[in-house]
């Protein structure tokens, strides 16, 4: 276990790297779309919930992982439904070639 | 096994494609594409999870999904733009809840069998959690004006703050050391919720942005703490994803905002500085215009330049700013937009609102693009913007916006500013430029004043 | 081990892609510095050699890994000071401020 | 277990040591620090290996650091800077063969014992290792024109290395299905010290420069397939990204040099192209001009832009170039260098050689930044260049070169070209450029040639 959390912290830090180095380079025009994107992603706790509400640990277990899955979901779609609909107003100016 | 690998395979490419995702936002071409994979990454994650033999009853976890999903197509398809920030910051809940619960899940199950380090991240993520839920909502009640947007202070506040705060953690320690006290565990979260009011409670509504996006990256952490609780990976690196870049955004912008980060986060910000400035508006007048001559004016410039502001936002009226661009356009003259990275209650709100109304986004230019051009044009309009042209932030080292920078609007020929009154702007400081003797003042609604300019235009 | 040896993968991915990002950012300037930089970096398997070496698991072992270490050594010693080498070398305009 | 956490601890740093290394060479003001963190890095990392339990017997450790940092010291100080890709190549032999070393101790400890895991893994960096090796090795001595520069090759070639590849494949799998095979495992090792001498000899020593950092890139997988073995996080983390930097320069070079990649990749590249081309000189004759007349056009000009190439790092000339410059700045004139991604024979090779002769690097434009310059230029003075100024890479699409972006010397006013002969260059491609009307030649070595331009510019 140890040394599976050691790495697992080697992880967390490179995808911050990674994190850091993409989003420095996101242009302040698109901030918005930018924060409700990253809001759609945090949606991913989902997936945590999803073994919570469906793996059979007992009642309180599964109460707390449905009401957890429903919220997660709510971000997820919402999030990239909203970012989505943002994204979609961005564009270019027709005249221009 | 096979499965297994399928569910690893699914969860490694859900990783890449968030990074895809977030990369594509470097540019508007490639922003939808890009959002549209994370989005499949996402769908994979699901897949992947839902194939694991851990998961045995579906019927429940359906009705969640269906259940999330009604409520957030519901929530996201009529939400105006201008309610993007509460939007955003009641969402943060959702992720930041469904943590939590995740946490508290795994807590009640393995309590007696944590290991250290899985009790630690169990730990940060029902904290930061809990925090981030009250935090999230205290901020969108008040974006939504549920409660006074104003600051709400008491004496000691941060003390007591830290001192709470202090105390949870100690319970952590508590419970890293001996796991199996859920009594200390349910106080930590209960302290976590009460932490997450008490953060926000003393900043003003219109600081909120950093507020919500520091809670995005809280919200983050959380996640990523559940990734190394169950220990999955998918979770942990999106987590790392949020995490910085919700950081990374309220560090933008308190810095645009000319504010030290500490600043921001030690609460006390937002308070509306005291308006003690150098300028001393009593014995100055401001020149109002007509909407006749303003009409005028902008019909015969030549060069135009829109500033929109908070304002612009509170009115709704970029359609019609975009209208009046056309207008004058179609007489010959040359519409650019300004944008100041500050402008409006949230990083990029003036982008939003203006690529709603349809106008290009290679017309939305930032100040460094901008601002030596102000000196070659004839009219600087103004729409309820106000600090971020106010000159004190380059003059008066006294105020409290000094050091930020502006854009250049008195180095215009001519400046028309629309707003209603005099009221300063969220700053709360007085802007000299509204008594400069080439600006003149058209107030009123900023919707219904470029209404009345767009038709008058359309006249001449 | 499996799930380890998975963690690992994402580890050796997520390390490419900053990889990739702070590469394409060398500008072709300074290509040749960032050859023999890399190439000292890539001593790193010094670490390997040492274990192979120091840790008693008999004669070839130890042989084998003293070559590496002699190898490896190379590498890193070589490398670094080529690189500072080269890097010394490029200078600014003095008569520009 | 303390121990353990500082040795945790010393690899991560090294790690992100590393990462800040490579990212402080996006400018050459902070390269030097940022690689002196990474040097600290690998101190840290080893420092981190030896207080490790594991290790018990320090003696020969010592020995073989003492006698590598010995060599290391030995081969770096003096070797000078036109002599660097094959000072590379013959590095990357020392970090592959060290790999390869580890790799085949770790087989022979771990046999019986070995995961399928850990046997890729093996598998892959002794068979990338070895490969690596002799590849470096043949590439060291074409560079080194120990062998012949020029390629080597024979009949079904192609097909004849991809069966053995395909061989050592099939040997890995083998291994990986059953471990305990010793005399596989050689005899794979055996393949891929082949497969290394076989893929270099079909490539002409002017391609060597891709194939170098191709090798780098091999070595790094290598190393990370190490990492995976012996499960050590620093060196998959080291390994991926010398992979990745290697991959990707050999194929920026192979860009530059308007080649497919895969092209690079699949051996008889670097075959001299068959010089046929649109250009048929023989009715053509250059004019060559005399020492004192270019000196006195070079002294008289007011703007003059020196475009070096691989001729220069042949004649050393790059400390004259730099005195010419200097003569011709003295009497007012204004010296710029071109430098073309490609010129010379490794990704930056013109700006090293430059840069040892103390030209300030802010005077060495590449392409994008001088190309549009030169009609505004009086003289061009073209040192040992000739592919990457042949205009046949624009306008004869049956040329090899054709495509490959160039600098625009014809549009100078007048062109000066220092070289031996009429001999074409690396491509083999006759270069049109020679017979322009305002070309003209100053035959001999370029150092000898730029020596005397020095000494009549100062004595006008
Ligand atoms: N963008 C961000 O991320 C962010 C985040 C947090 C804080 N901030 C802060 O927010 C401020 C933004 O500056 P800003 O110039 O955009 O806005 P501002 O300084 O807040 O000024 C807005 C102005 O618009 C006018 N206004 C309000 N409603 C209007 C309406 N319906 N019609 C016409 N005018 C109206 C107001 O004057 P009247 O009441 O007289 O009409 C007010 O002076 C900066 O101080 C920035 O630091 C920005
Ligand atoms: N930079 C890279 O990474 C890289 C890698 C691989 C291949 N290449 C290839 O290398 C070529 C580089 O182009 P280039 O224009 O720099 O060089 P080039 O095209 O190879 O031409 C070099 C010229 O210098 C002359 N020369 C040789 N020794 C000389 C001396 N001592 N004094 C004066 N002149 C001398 C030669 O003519 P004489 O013999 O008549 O003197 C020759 O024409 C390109 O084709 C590129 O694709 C580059």
């Amino acid at each position: 276990m140890q040394s599976l959390s050691i790495i697992q912290l080697y992880v967390f830090l490179l995808a911050g790297v990674v994190g850091y180095q993409v989003i420095s380079r996101v242009p302040s025009l698109l901030h918005t779309p930018l924060m409700s994107a990253t809001n759609a992603i945090s949606g991913i706790s989902l997936v945590g919930s999803l073994v919570a509400a469906g793996g059979d640990y007992g009642r309180l277990s599964t109460i707390l992982g449905v009401v957890a899955v429903t919220a997660a979901t709510i971000n997820v779609v919402g999030g990239f439904l909203i970012t989505d609909r943002m994204l979609r107003m961005f564009k270019r100016d027709v005249r221009k070639p | 096994m096979t499965r297994l690998y399928l569910t690893e395979a699914a969860y490694l490419a859900a990783s890449f494609l968030f990074i895809v995702g977030l990369k594509s936002l470097s540019s508007p071409d490639s922003a939808r594409r890009g959002m549209q994979q994370a989005a499949l990454g996402m769908l994979l994650a699901i897949i992947g999870t839902l194939i694991q033999h851990e998961i045995v009853r579906y019927e429940w976890i359906l009705a969640g999904l269906a259940a999330g999903s009604a409520i957030g197509v519901a929530i996201s398809l009529r939400v105006p733009m201008t309610a993007m920030p509460q939007r955003i910051a009641v969402s943060h809940m959702f992720g930041a809840l469904a943590a939590t619960l995740v946490g508290i899940a795994e807590y009640e199950r393995h309590m007696e069998v944590l290991s250290r380090g899985k009790m630690i991240a169990l730990g940060f993520e029902v904290l930061f959690g809990a925090l981030t839920i009250t935090g999230s909502f205290m901020a969108f009640a008040k974006l939504q004006e549920l409660v006074p947007g104003r600051p709400i202070t008491f004496r000691f506040q941060n003390i007591f703050n830290l001192t709470l705060f202090a105390g949870a953690v100690a319970l952590l320690v508590a419970l890293i050391v001996q796991p199996v006290q859920p009594a200390l565990f349910y106080t930590m979260a209960a302290l976590g919720l009460a932490l997450g009011v008490l953060m926000v409670l003393p900043i003003g509504g219109a600081d909120m942005p950093v507020v919500v996006s520091l809670l995005n990256s809280y919200a983050g952490l959380a996640s990523a703490a559940t990734g190394f609780a169950i220990s999955n990976t998918v979770l942990i690196i999106a987590g790392a994803l949020d995490g910085t870049s919700g950081f990374l955004l309220s560090v933008l912008m308190s810095r645009a905002m000319n504010r030290s980060f500490t600043n921001v986060l030690f609460g006390a910000f937002g308070k509306p500085p005291d308006a003690s400035t150098a300028l001393d508006v009593s014995k100055l007048s401001a020149r109002s215009i007509s909407v006749e001559d303003a009409a005028i004016q902008l019909a015969y410039a030549r060069s135009v330049i829109i500033v929109p502001g908070y304002g612009m936002a509170v009115a709704q009226a970029q359609h019609q700013a975009r209208e009046l661009a056309t207008a004058i356009e179609k007489r010959g003259g040359e519409v650019k937009y300004a944008i100041h990275p500050v402008a409006g209650r949230m990083p990029g709100h003036m982008n939003v609102l203006l690529a709603e109304a349809d106008v290009p986004y290679d017309k939305l230019l930032d100040m460094e693009a901008i601002n030596d051009e102000f000196e070659r044009t004839d009219v600087a309009l103004v729409v309820g913007a106000n600090d971020v042209v106010n000159p004190a932030a380059r003059t008066d080292p006294g105020s409290p916006i000094y050091g930020m920078p502006i854009l250049n609007v008195d180095r215009a020929k001519s400046v028309i500013i629309l707003k209603r009154g005099m009221s300063p702007g969220f700053s709360g400081v007085e802007n000299a430029l509204f008594y400069d003797p080439k600006t003149t003042m058209l107030f009123g609604d900023a919707k219904s004043s470029l209404a009345k300019l767009v038709a008058e235009v359309k006249n001449l």
